[in-house]
């Protein structure tokens, strides 16, 4: 299967997807419930629950951290993505 | 009467006060006029009159920015909006906490205060702050599709007029106006578009930043924004007939802003054709 | 919705829909299976209704679909209304004429669905594929239907 | 046969695309089947479509209450075309609206969820029947 790309940049490369913050999190699984692209994966033991696939996450999205009542999510800082992206597609440009 | 004043008077921060005491010198000392938030957030009523007749200065304590969200409510636009903890941070200095303020923020507080008055003593004209309702822009309808044909499922898009991003949201350009909504094809994948919770008038949108959320029967979306500017009006149609997306999702425009950055912004976003062959991909890895 | 986003000519399909008996219950299920599993890309549909309540495009349906119209009863609602306010009715199809005795045991809320209903649906369905495709004036056979899924369950 | 005449008719869309068409098309059945089967019964809207004169004798002198799937008001619409009285006039987008983010199913089968919002606009109808019997119609 052919490597993903966003804008153009291996979706590999964009650093986008939610980090959790554990100290904050209780498990209720809103977020995972949410999110439809399988971003998050549950599990057995002391964390519940962990950023499994992080390449699925949709770049831009932050729709997940709306729904954690304990504002446990983050994401990457949106200015500096954008900068990385357009960095990114001027070196695939130049070849 | 030179302009108005909404100070968000927030009573849990430091920079609340210093707000409170800004909006108090520049009603004593340069004769601007005070809006009550609480009030104004009670009674709208009250305050339209003077906010169709006269320039709005709003004074923000913390970033949170109620002030500018009750103008925003009001359907007012403020001339000039300052933020008491940008100007600390910008002084590389230290609000001390205390909500009762000793002289360090009490000097601040005049600094503010005066800088405000020697700026709209410079201004012109009384730029009212409720500006009447933007006229009509022309947006043609598009004139002709590009249709991606995957399983049983057509996905249209047009061929020109219309400009895409990443995540699937459109964007067509009537002068310095824009307005937004969602592909053919992300419709399609959301299917039942049932709730569309439209972006506050006045609001100052950067590009790739989420705009609203519109619900179906199956998912919560984001609609991320494909330019940059300020909300100038909302499609009210959608609010009770969401599934218009559903049924002519190039028509059914969600929200429309004045530009700010289109040029920069159009270098990352691709054209019908471009956008198409995203669609092919992204339809075969479903 | 502008009317050349049609590219190509689509079979349209009215069904009566008829809230009242159960064989409406299986018109409108075998119009759903038509459009979603048998020929999603020869046909499509227009609820009823629309040829009165709609707008211009929707009244004009059968003036630019070759249009197939299916009944659950003799009172023919789908065709009398379609030929009344649309347009001319290419195909007529009865349920209870396709169904023989099965049309009497089929059930109106799905509630109360079960696997003779499905089959009951699969039937009509077909049938309503075979007219597509002479109206199409295709005769190669294509999927036909068995019956699946319909207990509540939600795609992801 | 008094009782009959009382009836108060029930008339969903025929929706066939959406999930919205389902759900006022079983919202009705729940209705006229469990919860006031004495004193409601469904009509079919293809008749009113079609021109039917005893359906369009029967909707004229009784209160209808139209459940309709989406903004295009079919329901409603047509029952004013045949010159029938709408008591009152539902709407399934506006209770879907209100279960922001619930996943009621498609337009073949409902879900838990969507089950869930059927009785609610089952409810609803059972209220405004009651109203239309006692005459109060909604103006």
């Amino acid at each position: 299967m052919p490597e993903t790309t966003f804008m153009g940049v291996p979706r590999s490369r964009i650093p986008w997807a939610p980090t959790i913050d554990y100290q904050k999190c209780d498990f209720c699984m809103e977020c995972d419930e949410f999110c439809p692209h399988r971003v998050f994966e549950r599990r057995d033991g002391d964390v519940k629950l962990v950023v499994a696939n992080p390449d699925n996450c949709v770049v831009f999205c932050r729709a997940c951290a709306k729904t954690c009542g304990p504002d446990a999510i983050s994401f990457p800082d949106k200015p500096s993505t954008v900068a990385l992206i357009k960095k990114l597609r001027s070196e695939e440009d130049e070849g | 009467m030179s302009y108005l004043v909404l100070a968000c008077t927030g009573l849990d921060k430091a920079e609340g006060s210093v707000a409170r005491e800004v909006a108090i010198r520049l009603a004593e000392e340069a004769g601007a006029a005070i809006i009550c938030p609480v009030a104004l957030n009670r009674i709208p009523a009250r305050y339209k009159k003077a906010l169709a007749e006269n320039r709005l200065v709003v004074v923000d304590g913390c970033a949170t920015g109620c002030a500018g969200k009750l103008a925003a409510a009001a359907g007012a636009k403020p001339a000039l909006r300052v933020l008491v903890s940008d100007v600390v941070k910008q002084a590389g200095s230290v609000l001390p906490p205390d909500l009762r303020l000793g002289p360090d923020a009490l000097d601040l507080a005049r600094e503010i205060a005066d800088e405000i008055a020697a700026r709209q003593a410079a201004a012109p004209g009384p730029q009212p702050a409720v500006a009447q309702k933007p006229g009509p822009v022309a947006f043609a309808p598009p004139a002709d599709f590009v249709v991606v044909v995957h399983d049983k499922y057509e996905f249209r898009i047009p061929v020109t007029g219309f400009f895409f991003n990443a995540n699937d949201i459109w964007v067509q350009v009537a002068g310095s106006r824009a307005r937004v909504g969602i592909s053919d094809y992300m419709q399609q994948r959301l299917t039942d578009i049932t709730y569309v919770d439209p972006p506050e008038i006045g609001a100052t949108i950067e590009q790739f930043d989420d705009i609203c959320t519109v619900e179906s029967t199956k998912a919560a979306f984001e609609v991320v924004s494909p330019v940059s500017g300020r909300v100038v009006l909302v499609n009210e149609a959608l609010e009770d007939a969401p599934e218009a997306i559903n049924e002519d999702p190039y028509d059914s425009w969600i929200a429309e802003l004045e530009l700010s950055a289109w040029e920069e912004d159009r270098t990352l976003l691709v054209d019908g054709p471009a956008y198409a062959a995203e669609v092919e991909r992204k339809a075969a890895e479903d | 919705m502008a009317s050349d986003m049609n590219k190509t000519t689509k079979v349209g399909i009215i069904s009566c829909s008829g809230e009242e008996l159960a064989v409406g219950t299986i018109s409108r299920s075998a119009v759903r299976r038509v459009l979603e599993v048998l020929r999603p890309h020869d046909a499509v549909t227009l609820c009823l209704p629309l040829l009165l309540a709609g707008n211009e495009g929707e009244r004009n349906f059968a003036r630019t679909h070759p249009t197939i119209t299916i009944d659950g009863c003799d009172k023919l609602c789908a065709r009398f209304g379609t030929e009344k306010h649309g347009g001319p009715v290419a195909c007529s199809l009865v349920v209870p004429e396709i169904l023989g005795d099965r049309a009497t045991s089929c059930s109106r809320s799905l509630r109360d669905w079960s696997q003779a209903d499905e089959q009951a649906v699969a039937i009509v369905a077909d049938r309503i594929a075979a007219e597509i495709d002479a109206l199409m004036g295709t005769t190669t056979p294509r999927l036909s239907s068995t019956p699946t899924r319909r207990i509540s369950e939600v795609e992801t | 046969m008094t009782e009959e005449r009382e009836k108060v008719l029930v008339i969903p869309c025929s929706g066939v695309g959406k999930v919205h068409g389902l759900l006022s098309r079983e919202a009705a059945y729940l209705v006229v089947d469990e919860l006031a089967s004495d004193e409601t019964q469904v009509v079919c809207l293809a008749l009113l479509v079609k021109g039917d004169e005893e359906t369009l004798a029967t909707v004229r002198s009784r209160p209808c209450i139209a459940i309709d799937g989406c903004g295009k008001a079919c329901a409603q619409k047509n029952i004013e075309i045949a010159g029938g009285e709408v008591a009152e006039a539902l709407q399934v987008g506006r209770f879907l609206t209100r279960h922001r983010g619930a996943r009621p199913g498609d337009g073949s089968a409902l879900s838990d969820e969507g089950w869930a919002i059927c009785r609610e606009i089952a409810e609803d109808v059972v209220t405004a029947a009651n109203r239309g019997r006692s005459g109060e119609g909604a103006s």
